[in-house]
Parts: C-alpha cells; structure tokens; sequence
C-alpha cells in the first residue's frame, strides 16, 4: 500500500506524454493525451477515470508500449521501451499484463482456451510440457473448469471470456497489468465476480494495476489512487477516497454526482426547486432571472442599432425620504423592503438612477409577468393601425376556435380593456382557480390532471358570465388569447412579431425572452422577460408618444386614447378604486387618474413600469416579493415611484 | 467542393496510368502490332521498314510519351483493319451503343428496384422466391447465350421482333432518318419519324432485354438486401413506435434510407453493362462500339483496342464519378465531411 | 455441411454441382460416346436432332453433343479454380502486406490494385488475351490479371479490421513478432470472407471464361469447350438450335449451381446477412 | 390516483415454425399511475426490453403475446387498439440516440414527420416544436432543426428524442436505458430533464435500465426483473435500502463503491440465464443461496413491508 511512503518502489514512470492524432480539421492535429506525467508505485491500484474522447484509453496504450507516444517517456521497471525493437524488448514485455474491455475480441476466435492462455508461455519458449501446468495452474486460479480448455470464445460466457484474458494476462508472471475497461461490458453480477478475482490475484500475486474505466463506481472501488481525466489532462489525481469525499475540480464533483444513487438537481436547478412553487418567494429571486433553466423560451430578438441611453445618476435619490404605510424609510431602504431585483429610472431621457439586487446584472433577463400585457397592448396599437386587424371584430371572427366559448361575442376591444365578461377567478392561490389552470395549461405549474394541456385547449373552455363591455373585470386569460390571435392573423409568431414590430425598433440592447406553452404558443398574459433597461426604453417609448429612432412605431392617437383611460361607463372595481381613485384600464395598461396622470404596467410579485407625463420620468422595477399582490405593497411602490418623480418636480 | 476535386484529380491519374497499362499490354506482349498490319507473307526487310515508319523501333517510353501527346491531340490513330481513323470509328458508333445501353439500363433499373422492393415486402414467401430464382438466373445467364435464345425464340419461332440489326435495312430508303445528334432513335423522335422510331424500339427489345439481365439481377438482389437491412435499423423501429404507416416507413424513410447503396451498384452494373455490349452487339449485330471492339479483339487491330480501352477507362470513370455525385446529394453523412 | 441442402433450390444446385463435379473427373467414362467427346468426328451423323440415340443431338462434325459437353465440364471448372485460386493467392499475399504494414507499402499495393480495378471487369482479360494469343492457358493468365486485385481488397480491408482488434493488439505488445501474428491471427481469421469470396467467384469465372471462348479467344477447337461451342452452333441457331442451346445451358447452369451454393455459404459464414 | 398502464400475467413466447424456441417474458404483472415512475431494473436478456416493446405492440411476428395489457381509461386493450394510441397517447424513447434518428434526414424533418402524423395544424408545428426543443433545454432550436442526427451529440439527440415523444403530450412515456449511451454526466443531465418534464407534463413513465442508480434517481416504485419475470417491487426506497429478494440482496450488494471494501462484492454465482431453456420454478434458484427443495415449483407472492416478493425462502 501507499502508506508505506519511502519504502515504494515506482514500476512505471510516466513523464510528460503526449499523444496527438493527425485530424482532419486541424492541421495541428488531434491532441488527445496531452504532457501527462504520473508514477505507478509497486503494489498499488492506479484508477484512471473518464468520459468518452479523454484520452484515457490513448494514454494506457502509450503507457503499455501498444502506441507509441508523441513526445515524453515512459520508463517501466527502470527500462525505456522508446525506440527499441519488439524482440529486444520482448524479456521487458512480458512484465507486463493485458486486459481489454471486449471479452469476445481479446481471444482469437479460431484459437481454443488453452492456445489463447499458452500464446505468451509459447513466446517465452516454454514446454509442452511446462506450458500444460502453467495452463492448468491458471485456469484454476481464475475459475475456470479444465472442461473448458478446449472451448472456443464463441462457446464462453463474457465473464467466462474475461477470465481467460485474465489468465493469459497473468501467464508470464506479470509485475504490472492493465486493465482497460475490464468490466464495461458486462452485467452487474457478473462484474462483481470479475471486481472479485481481479482483488484476489493482486493479493496473491502482488500485482500492480493500471485501471482505465468510465466507471467512476469500478475505479473508486478497486483503486488505491485515482487520477480523474479530462480532454487529454488529469484534472485531480489523489488517493482515492480523499478524491471520492473531497473533489476539488467541478468536473470530478460533477461525477461523483451522477454516478451517486440518490437524485441531486442538476446544478442549474437550486435546492428546493419545484414547478409549483417557484413564483413564490423566495425561490422566485433566482427564478425571475432563470425562467429559461425550466420553461421553454423563445427569443425576441435585440436590435441591430440600439439605443445607449445617456447616464448621468442623480445622487439626490438616494437621499430621498419617504412615507409609507405608516413608516419613513430612505430610498434605499424601501427599494430593499420591496425585494427590488433592479430599478432603472429614466428622467428626460437620461439614466439618472439604476441599481440591480440578487446577483442582477445590466445583461439580465428578469420575468416581468403582467407587465408583458401592456407591451401587447402596443403591438395591437401597430397592427390596429396597419389594418392587420380590426379591434372592433369579434374575437371569434378571427379565431373560430373559440366560438361557444367566452370569446364568441367579446371583441378585441373589450379582451384589451378587460371588459369580458367571462367565469374567471384571478385567484392567484386557489389550486382550482381559473387562473391556476392557465398557470398550469401554459406550463407554469405541474399538471397531473390531464386536462388543459396547452393554452389552447384551457382558453377553449372560458364561458361568459354576461354581457362584455360593461364591467371591468381583469382577467389574464384575455390577453392569452389575443397573443394567439394576433400569431395566427399574421402567420407569426408572437416573439417574431415583437422582435419585428417593437423591440427591433425601439432599439432594444438586448434579446428578450416569451415563455411558450408545450404547443408553442407564447404566453401573452405574463410571459416576457427582458432586461431592465429595455423595460425602461420600452416606457421612454410611451413616454415619448411612440417615437424612437426618429419613427413613429407605436400611432400617437392610441398613446393618447391610453392615457385618457376606460369610458366611465364601464362599471369600475372596488380595489382598483381604492388604490387610484377615478382610475381605469385601457389597452393593457393601468390609468392613476391623479394629478401627475401616470399610467403603468404592473405585474404580480411587484414587477413595473411608470411613465409620469408630467416629469417626463419612466421607472422600471423588477422585484421578487413573497406574495403575488398585496396592497400594502402596491401603496409602498406608488409612494416610492411618485418621490422619484417628484424629485423630478422638485428640481 | 473539395471531395469533387480530389475525386476529378485522382480519375485523371487513374486514366493516365489506365493508357499506360494499355500502351504496355499492346507492346510488351509478343504477338507483333506491325505482323498483323503488313499480313503474313511479308519479309523481314519489309517489317523492319515498317517498324520504323510505325516508330516501334523506339523504347517503349519515348514511344508512350508520343502516344500520349497524340491521343490527347485527338489522333487515336488508324484501325488497322477498317483503315479509318479510330476517333472517327469510335465518334460514328458510340450512339448505337449509348442508345442501347440506356434502354438496357432503364429496364435494368425499373425492374430491379421494382422487384427488389417487392421482395423485400413479401420477403420469405414464394413471390421473393421466384424473385430471387430470377435474380440469380440474371447474374448467372452468359449474355451471348440468352441472346441467341431469344433470337431463336422470338425473332426465329414466333417472329415477334427483327432477328439483328439496329433498324430494318428498307428503312433507310423509306424513312431516312435526319441526323441531328446522331443517337438514331432520339433524333428520330425529335424529327418526327414516327415509323423509324417504331422500327427502332422494335429492333430494342430483344438486345436491350439480353443486355440488362444482368443488372436486373444485381439490381435486385442489392434492392432487397438493403432495404431488408434498413428495415432493420432502430430508426426504422422509431418511426414504427410514433405512429408512421407502414406506406409511410416503407416507401418513405425505408426506400429512401436503402437508394445510397442501390445507386452504387446501378453505377457498377453500368460498367459491366460496357462489357456486356461487346457480346450483346456482337449476337445482334448491332452497329455500335460493342461489335467493333469484338472485330478489333479477333483481328488484333492494336489502335482501335487501345482507342477502345481507353473509351470504356473513362466511360467508367464518368460513371463512378456520377454514382458518387448522386451518392453525396443522397446522404448528408457524406457532403458535410 | 447441411447447409448446402437449407432448402430446395440450394439441395438442386448441389446435385447439379455435384454433378458437374462427376462429369468433371470421370468425363470420359460416363460420356455416352468418349472418342466423339474427345474430338473424333463422324461426318456422316452431323446435324442429327435431340433424340434416342443422341440425347442433345450431334454438331457439324457429327460428334455427339451430351459427350462433348460431358468433356467440356473438365476445362471449365479447372479454369475457375485455377484462376480462383492463383487470383487468391496473389491477391491474399499482396492484401495481408497491405493490411498489416500500413504505411506507403499499404498505399503502392492498394494504388495499383485500383489501377487494375479502374477498367470495366472483364475488359483488361479481354485486352491481355488479345495481345496474348487465343488460348485457353492465355485465357488463364488473362483472368487472373484482372481477377487478383480484388482479393487483395478484400484481403485488405479484413486484415486491417483484425488488425485492431484486441487480441492482435495484445499480442503485439507482449512481442509476438510480425510474422507470427500475420499468420497466427489475420491469416486464420481471413479464411472466412476469403471462402466465402472465391464461391461467389467460381461461377463469375466460367462465365468469363465462355465469354472468352465464344469470341474466339479462349479454348481454340478442337477442344471440347462450352463457349466455344455455342459459338460454333451460333449461325445455325435457327436450325440446328440444339448445339447453342445445350452449350449454353451447360454454361449458365454450372454458373447458376455456384452462384447458389455461393449465396448459401456467405448466408452460412455471415449470419447478419443471412437473417435477411 | 388513476392508473395510467397495467400488465396483468404478460407472456411472450417465441416460435419458430410453430414450436416455441424461446420464453423470453414469463408472466409481467406491473401497474403504473398517473404521474408517476415505475423503474424496470435487470440484467441482459432478462425481458426488460421485450416488455416495452410489447406493450408498444411491436413485437415480430415470430412473437405470440399473451395476457391482457390496459391502459388509461380504456381497460383492456387489443393490439389493434394499441396501433392508435401509440406514439400518441403512450410514446418511447430508445437506448442509442445516435442510431434511433434516421440518418438522412435532418432532425427537424423526422420531428415534422411525427408532429404531422398527430394531426397539428401545419401552421402550428413550428412553434410547437420551437417549444419542445426549449423545453429539452435545446435553445437554438433552428441550428438544431436543421442539423443531421450525425451533427449532433448523443446528449442533444437524446434530447431531441425527448421532445419528440412529447410532441403529443402523453399519458405514458417508456423510456428504455435512455442513459446507457451516454457519458455519465451527460446521463445524468437527462435523467434531471426528465424528471422536471414529468413533474410539469404530468406523464407517467415506465423507466427500463439496468442501471440501479439511473431507476433509483428517478423512479418512484421500483421493479426488479429477473428471466423474465418480476422477482420484488416495491416504493424506491424501500427496495433500495431492504432489498427482501435474494436477487435484489445479490444485485444492490454488487455494485462496486469506495465504501465497500475491495474483494468483498456480493458475486452471484453463475451466469444470467439464457431463455432457450424452459424453465420450471424459480429461475433464479440455482444461483441462490437460501435455495431449497421447494423452490422447483413456482414460487409464491408474499409482501414484506410494502414490497412484493416472488420467494419461498423470504419472509418466513
């Protein structure tokens, strides 16, 4: 064993091998071994792991003289095998043993057991005589019956097989023998038997074993050192269980994590992840900025020609005070209480203030739920405009799928104002909600029920509750059916759309994201994640009644009609009242109704974008909160987005 | 691109070094070139005057070298025996043969994948049977045999088809036929000659279905083999377990999947079909390269056998270079390398 | 060897070699009339229908037909195995050197080989023969020229496969010499494709060489030799069709008998094809 | 909760000319629910595969079936029935990806193929199956539409594969060594894919490997299978951590490990049996310790904790 220190004697000395293979894409060639320098210590059990293509065949075949090596040396039992002649090296091969991974095609099918085992005893120039004992000596020792001297490899088993190359292997007393996959093909019974055997004659024989497998469970088990390789390097050589319990390279911990019995999440997952509860804090801070590591995503794609707004930060924000159900805070500590992800406030067109939380970055995609509804809104004022579509039709006249359904009299209109009347509870908790269904038709939430696979087949099933246009009442399912809508009249999709229509020529600085549901339809009603500058730039549009880039892209009468907010006919709701008094819907986006006459888009778990007309200000807010809606939340954001317009006014 | 160039390259080597063997073969071996050009009776005196107007008093080499500069200059030299220039020969004869050949390989073609695919389908009940029987009989039938069979049997017995000859001799009075490319049966489709085209397909048949018997033969064997192969293969499992049908497997991916390798022996039967004429022309008469490459053989008529040699190198080599062609547009594993 | 009798057509083809194997080696004392086989004429008899006294009737000479074709089985499987075998030979040697040395001597053997495959088959024995002489021996060594490179190929290809295989691999690392593994593993392990290969090329070869002699240029007369003789029937085909035909037939049934027991021994020595 | 698949006493015999050569599947009794994962465990040639591809109906016509297989709502279904449903309702993934693509046509093409064959709109499959690769994890979706099976690694066909089986959305996936040819973090890679598509798909899968730490990471109830037939199942973990049958004892304490000190794997004697032979009792019998003279006759099912053990020997 190892622990014998000074008294180890090196059998094999590895220095510096290289091998590179010529290939035909590179001139240089293939480097699959690359300047490996290891010794093999008499007695020890060397455990070379790795995948496919790492070079941990080529290196035992150049180690054992099979290949010859492109630069370094191999010195065994203090000879170097480089440069010499198979016969005068021939004494020195026959310390060494071989073992390969194909049981069948380590034995000459024409030859029978025993020729097989005597090939090496017949080379040494033996007997008959002495080469029968020999034979017989090691049939015995590994297992085997004398019946089955005269069997063909044909006519053996592949443990069977393995044992004959492991007899042979060993005929000429062997100090060092390689084994190069020596189990790989065979069933765990009978690999157990073969693990076995190989232990019990490296004891017997005092052996030394160069052990190649991809079989982190064969080399942690039978090897005294284990030396873990990877694209032609070792990246961790060290005794074994020092390796097994402490890796220190991330490829040798992933490793050791898929060959362990119990299921880990992947490393892209965190701890804890699951499907149905991911919205909820606080596995939503790292979920937000995810969405791609567990739902399908399509690109919208960023502009060619985007727009670097100016920055200039204002420092006299975070001084600000301000008053909040009941409480004083500082900007800062209110941005921190309202689990901010990341803030961008654009004043006159300059960045004055934008700052990111949770391992956000400027490059971030952050999901911003009900906030993608308002960026549809727009797209409809585009295609409204260009005649695509007529938003006084009936939904159904342009989706006849949906007729029978809530959609049959509903016109586009109403869905954009949330005027539908339609059996729908925005019951964010209810598992039997019509809202978790959605949440669970667009793939947001497990779904074991078999039913409402797909938006399509969930929004099919709406029914009215009266008659549209007369009541608020929002309802996100609208909104999904009119991303499918507007994808079907036009032939596209919904992310090619607004890459097309709307993100290309605002001048967005970087790709968003549409989460699609297991048919590939975009999830309209909350689906976008975009970075927070983008977000900003999207409101700085609005702001600037749809112009960018010197064009109008979104028509001004729809900006204008926006701002003016729903009819006051159309009967109100109680909490919208209460938060904005004399406030409304309109075309996706949410009315104040105050002095400043704001309008935003809001999404659950406290996701905004502010456009102030009357400071010229847009704020864009990504946050994780625990809960999807909560008014005190609601009336702390409003407080903090009118101080920093109000600092605006100030000045 | 590349795998085009090297593959142009390379047949240019092979046909360099396919004239040499020629040349070598038509020189080293002893029967004398100048014996047969002056006849028996000639003397000493005379062959060695001759040798020297022949320039077969030069080493070998020299006289490659300058059989090389003449060839590719497009003198091929004179037929000893017709005295024409053998370019000239060769140009005149190459459509009859062409012609025949394509009908030959057409019948070839169709009815071997027809077959092969129909076997395949019922493989190991009596129809793939029959089909095989006949498939191995196509392969095993000498050529010149079944030529003269079905000369007997159908030209000779029930008259049902003209015994030999490309068209009937009156023809050529009757409905001269206008030369336009010089390939009979086309030009006279494209002039309207409704009664030379009859004529001519009528004269097709017997040599054209005596030519491809052969190809069928190796055509379907190969038809069956791989599309049995393929309809082995997981994907084919794949496309079973989500619900394709079988038309669908079958015709579609199998076919599809079994053309590469069935593309290759069409080109390679092609190339014994270059042979094969020689019998074929011979049994039926027919005007083409195939009869005179036989009358050059017997009469040892050196210049039209390298000029021919030569031909049928480089019909060969088109051939393998088309096969490959199809061959990479058919499977992507070989044009993405 | 029960294979040769998987099935009926195989069971046929084996009678039918056997057969022709009989006639082969006893030819001259099974043969209705040996001294007519041999060559004898009897002019008086000539053009005499297939009947009872002459089963496939007389030729031009008088000779009785079955005799001659009887006589003519011996050349015709005597060239195939010859050419067979020398082609085998020649090719297995120039194979294993290639396949095992690798390297430029692999690429020289392998470029000319190709260079002898790049002719359409049959056409460069076509040409050998003419600059040769008619003759059955020319015929021979014509055959062989262009029959040797693709066993070399074949051999090639097999003893580059076994070449890497572990055993081969092993071998070589304990110090087993060239030589020895040549012959120790890739020579025993070739024998299998290399059977299999000259089966399926024995018929190719006595349809070769019939193709030869019916132009003239293989076997030259007197000599009893199937091509020959349907070249020689060859102008009274509607007449005297017997002397053709039955040549013929002797041809494409010898040729049809080998093919088949061919197909059966690659079925048998190469089970994945055999399950098709 | 609903079951999704249940195999009541499937046999498969194989018959040359009418005589039976071969048994391969002696009586699979196995039931799967909605949403859940059933892990098929055994060792070569002990039927795990064979089950599969009879409960897909595409066994070769040498190969007579037996028994009544179930499925969803549907009770009892005939092979007939089966040829509807399959590659709709119940779909399969397969052991080598890099063979399972069909070579010369690209991935998106045999994708199209199968999305065509369930009747989607054509102006829909696009983005359907822009979704199913996102949903793999396969983000350039057009690259790899476009690409030959042989320009991509077998991780990524892999995954190809998996979002071709649930282009229909369904009820049961069959998963058959879906690891084996991979490397193992890759493996490892898809095993965690799978199990969150399930978790969002709500599919229920039969997962086949004779990997015992593959069926472990992702199977709910575990089946261990032996010549043939099912010799315990039970809950994961319980089979995991007390194994009752001497089988499962033999095939839990072979695998290798650090922890285990070196020679001292559990070895069962002998060789995995072949099927040419008939046999009578328990097939494991002769390379059991605990054999007994009883164990020449069928052995009984008895349940130990909430495992069910095919022994005579357990549990007594």
């Amino acid at each position: 064993m190892l622990g014998g220190g000074q008294m180890s004697e090196v059998v094999m000395q590895i220095s510096n091998v290289s091998k590179v293979f010529p290939s035909r894409e590179k001139k240089e060639g293939f480097t699959a071994v690359n300047s490996i320098s290891i010794d093999l210590i008499k007695g020890e059990v060397l455990g070379v792991v790795g995948e496919s293509g790492s070079g941990k065949s080529t290196l035992a075949r150049c180690a054992f003289g099979i290949t010859a090596p492109t630069s370094g040396s191999i010195t065994i039992l203090g000879q170097d095998l480089a440069g010499k002649s198979r016969r005068s090296t021939r004494e020195l091969r026959s310390n060494l043993g071989f073992v390969f991974q194909d049981p069948a095609g380590s034995i000459n099918p024409r030859m029978n057991v025993r020729n097989a085992i005597a090939e090496p005893l017949l080379l040494a120039g033996q007997s008959v005589q002495e080469i029968d004992k020999r034979v017989a000596f090691l049939m015995d020792r590994v297992g085997l019956a004398t019946s089955q001297l005269n069997r063909k490899s044909h006519e053996l088993s592949g443990g069977q097989c393995q044992r004959v190359a492991i007899a042979r292997a060993l005929a000429t007393n062997p100090q060092i023998v390689l084994l190069d996959e020596p189990t790989s093909s065979l069933d765990l019974s009978v690999q157990a038997q073969i693990l076995n055997l190989l232990e019990e004659l490296r004891r017997d024989f005092n052996l030394t074993y160069f052990l190649i497998s991809h079989n982190l469970d064969v080399v942690s088990h039978l090897s005294d050192r284990v030396a873990v390789m990877r694209d032609g390097v070792f990246v961790e050589t060290g005794i074994t269980t020092k390796v097994i319990n402490d890796p220190q390279h991330p490829f040798t911990r992933e490793l050791i994590r898929a060959y362990s019995g119990v299921h880990k999440s992947d490393g892209v997952l965190p701890a804890g992840f699951h499907l149905d509860d991911w919205q909820d804090g606080p596995l939503n801070r790292w979920a937000f900025q995810n969405i791609d590591s567990f739902l399908p995503v399509a690109r919208i794609e960023a502009s060619q020609s985007p727009i670097d707004l100016p920055v200039s930060i204002d420092p006299a924000i975070d001084t600000l005070e301000i008053e909040a159900s009941g409480n004083t805070y500082t900007l800062p500590e209110l941005v921190n209480d309202l689990d901010t992800d990341a803030i961008v406030v654009v004043r006159k067109g300059v960045v004055v203030y934008e700052k990111y939380f949770n391992s956000m970055v400027p490059e971030s995609l952050h999901l911003l739920q009900s906030v993608s509804k308002s960026i549809l809104g727009a797209l409809f004022a585009i295609m409204a405009d260009r005649g695509v579509i007529d938003i006084n039709k009936k939904i159904s006249h342009y989706l006849p799928e949906l007729l029978g359904s809530a959609y049959t009299d509903a016109t586009i209109a109403q869905a954009l104002d949330m005027s539908v009347a339609v059996n729908f509870s925005e019951d964010y908790l209810d598992p039997e909600s019509e809202m978790t269904r959605l949440d669970r038709a667009a793939g947001w939430r497990s779904n074991s029920t078999g039913r409402d696979l797909g938006l399509r087949s969930f929004l099919k099933t709406l029914t009215a509750s009266g008659e549209h246009g007369k009541a608020y009442q929002y309802c996100s399912a609208n909104t999904d059916v009119l991303a499918w809508l507007i994808s079907d009249v036009t032939g596209m999709s919904y992310q090619d759309l607004l890459t097309r229509e709307l993100w290309q020529p605002m001048g967005a600085g970087s790709d968003a994201s549409v989460i699609l549901d297991s048919q590939g339809l975009s999830v309209g009603n909350g689906g976008i994640s975009c970075t927070a500058r983008d977000l900003a730039l999207f409101g700085q549009l609005i702001l600037g009644e749809g112009r960018a880039q010197g064009r109008q892209i979104i028509p001004v009468q729809w900006i204008r009609e926006t701002f003016a907010g729903a009819s006051p006919d159309v009967i109100s709701a109680d909490y919208l009242q209460a938060l904005h008094p004399g406030g409304s819907y309109k075309n996706q986006w949410w009315i104040t109704a105050s002095q400043s006459q704001e309008i935003f888009g809001v999404g659950i778990y406290g996701q905004y974008v502010w456009v102030d007309p009357t400071s010229q200000t847009v704020i864009a807010k990504f946050s994780s909160l625990p809960v999807p809606v909560d008014p005190v939340h609601s009336r702390k954001h409003m407080a903090l987005f009118r101080a920093i317009c109000g600092v605006t006014i100030s000045k | 691109m590349k795998i085009l160039w090297n593959r142009l390259s390379s047949a240019l080597l092979v046909l360099f070094a396919a004239s040499f063997v020629t040349f070598t073969l038509a020189r080293v071996i002893p029967s004398d070139p100048s014996l047969a050009y002056i006849g028996p009776k000639a003397t000493a005196a005379d062959a060695a005057q001759l040798r020297i107007t022949l320039g077969l008093d030069q080493p070998i080499p020299v006289q490659y070298i300058k059989y090389l500069g003449e060839t590719l200059h497009g003198n091929w030299g004179y037929s000893l025996s017709t005295k024409q220039p053998v370019l000239q020969e060769i140009i005149d004869r190459l459509p009859a043969t062409l012609e025949l050949v394509f009908f030959a390989m057409s019948f070839a073609l169709i009815c071997g994948v027809a077959m092969g695919v129909y076997a395949a389908k019922y493989r190991g009940r009596i129809q793939d049977s029959i089909i095989r029987i006949l498939a191995i009989a196509g392969v095993s039938m000498p050529a010149f045999w079944l030529g003269l069979l079905l000369q007997m049997l159908f030209a000779g017995r029930l008259t049902w088809f003209p015994a030999t000859g490309q068209f009937d001799i009156d023809l050529k009075y009757d409905n001269p036929i206008t030369k336009i490319t010089g390939f009979p049966i086309f030009d006279s489709i494209v002039t309207g000659n409704f009664a030379a085209t009859v004529n001519g397909l009528h004269h097709m048949v017997l040599p054209a279905l005596t030519l491809s018997a052969y190809s069928f033969g190796l055509i379907s064997r190969m038809a069956r083999a791989n599309l049995l192969e393929v309809m082995s293969q997981d994907y084919i499992k794949v496309a079973r377990a989500y619900g394709l049908s079988e038309r669908i497997v079958f015709f579609k991916l199998a076919l599809r999947n079994a053309l590469p390798p069935i593309v290759t022996i069409t080109g390679l039967s092609t190339a014994y079909l270059i042979t094969g004429t020689f019998f074929v022309e011979q049994v039926y008469n027919w005007p083409g390269i195939g009869s005179f490459a036989v009358n050059s053989l017997i009469s040892i008529d050196y210049p039209a056998i390298m000029g021919i040699t030569l031909l049928a190198a480089i019909g060969y080599l088109v051939i393998n270079f088309i096969v490959d062609l199809i061959h990479a547009k058919l499977d992507p594993r070989v044009w993405m390398r | 060897m029960s294979f040769l009798f998987k099935d009926k057509l195989t069971g046929t083809a084996t009678v039918m070699m056997l057969i022709f194997i009989v006639a082969a080696i006893f030819g001259p004392w099974i043969s209705p009339n040996a001294k007519e086989g041999a060559g004898a004429t009897n002019v008086d008899n000539s053009y005499i229908g297939p009947g009872w006294q002459h089963l496939l009737g007389t030729d031009e000479l008088g000779r009785d037909l079955l005799s001659r074709i009887i006589y003519g089985a011996r050349p015709a499987l005597l060239i195939a195995l010859a050419v067979v075998g020398f082609a085998a030979i020649i090719g297995t040697l120039l194979g294993l050197i290639a396949g095992y040395a690798g390297g430029w001597i692999d690429n020289l053997i392998m470029r000319v080989s190709e260079l002898f495959l790049s002719f359409p088959p049959l056409l460069l024995s076509l040409v050998a023969v003419t600059f040769l002489g008619p003759g059955l021996i020319n015929a021979l060594i014509a055959l062989i020229i262009s029959w040797w490179p693709w066993y070399a190929r074949l051999i090639r290809v097999e003893a580059s496969i076994i070449k890497s295989k572990p055993y081969v691999e092993i071998s070589a690392a304990m110090g087993v010499p060239d030589r020895i593994i040549i012959l120790r593993h890739i020579l025993r392990n070739v024998t299998t494709p290399l059977i299999v290969q000259i089966a399926a090329d024995l018929g190719t070869v006595i349809l070769a060489a019939g193709s030869l002699a019916f132009i003239g240029l293989g076997a030259q007369p007197p000599s009893a030799d199937w091509g020959l003789m349907v070249a020689q029937g060859r102008n009274l085909i509607f007449d005297q069709w017997w002397i053709s035909t039955f040549s013929g037939l002797a041809i494409f049934l010898a040729v049809l008998s080998f093919n088949i027991i061919g197909d059966a021994l690659r079925d048998h020595f190469d089970p994945r094809i055999a399950r098709q | 909760m609903s079951t999704v698949l249940k195999l009541t006493d499937l046999e498969v015999d194989f018959q040359i000319n009418g005589t039976v050569v071969n048994s391969p599947l002696r009586g699979m009794n196995l039931e799967i629910k909605a949403g859940k994962t059933l892990g098929i465990v055994g060792e070569t040639g002990c039927g795990k595969t064979l089950t599969a591809t009879a409960i897909m109906g595409l066994l070769p016509s040498s190969a007579v079936q037996r028994g009544r297989i179930e499925f969803a709502d549907r009770g009892e279904i005939t092979s007939k029935e089966m040829a509807e449903i399959r590659g709709s309702q119940i779909t399969m993934i397969f052991q080598n990806p890099a063979s399972a693509f069909n070579p010369i046509f690209t991935v998106g093409e045999q994708l199209k193929m199968v999305a065509q064959r369930r009747n989607i709109a054509r102006n829909q499959i696009d983005a359907l199956l822009v979704s199913r690769l996102a949903s793999v994890g396969l983000k350039e979706s057009k690259r790899v539409l476009d690409s030959y099976p042989h320009q991509l690694s077998g991780g990524m066909l892999q995954r190809c594969m998996i979002a071709m089986a649930l282009i229909s959305t369904p009820k049961l996936l069959i998963a058959d060594e879906p690891t084996t040819a991979l490397d193992a973090t890759i493996g490892d890679q898809v095993l965690t894919l799978m199990s969150t598509l399930q978790k969002r798909e709500g599919f229920a899968m039969l997962f086949i490997s004779h990997d015992v730490s593959a069926v472990a990471k992702v199977a709910d109830a575990i089946a261990v299978v032996y010549a043939g037939r099912i010799v315990e199942s039970g809950p994961t973990d319980q089979v995991m951590n007390w194994p009752q049958h001497p089988y499962t004892r033999g095939l839990l304490g072979a695998i290798p490990s650090a922890d285990k000190a070196r020679g001292t794997l559990v070895a069962i004697p002998g060789n995995v049996p072949s099927l040419l032979t008939s046999v009578v009792g328990c097939a494991f019998a002769e390379r059991c310790s605990l054999r007994s003279d009883k164990c020449s006759q069928e052995p009984p099912i008895v349940q130990i904790n909430s495992q069910s053990v095919a022994c005579w020997e357990v549990g007594k």
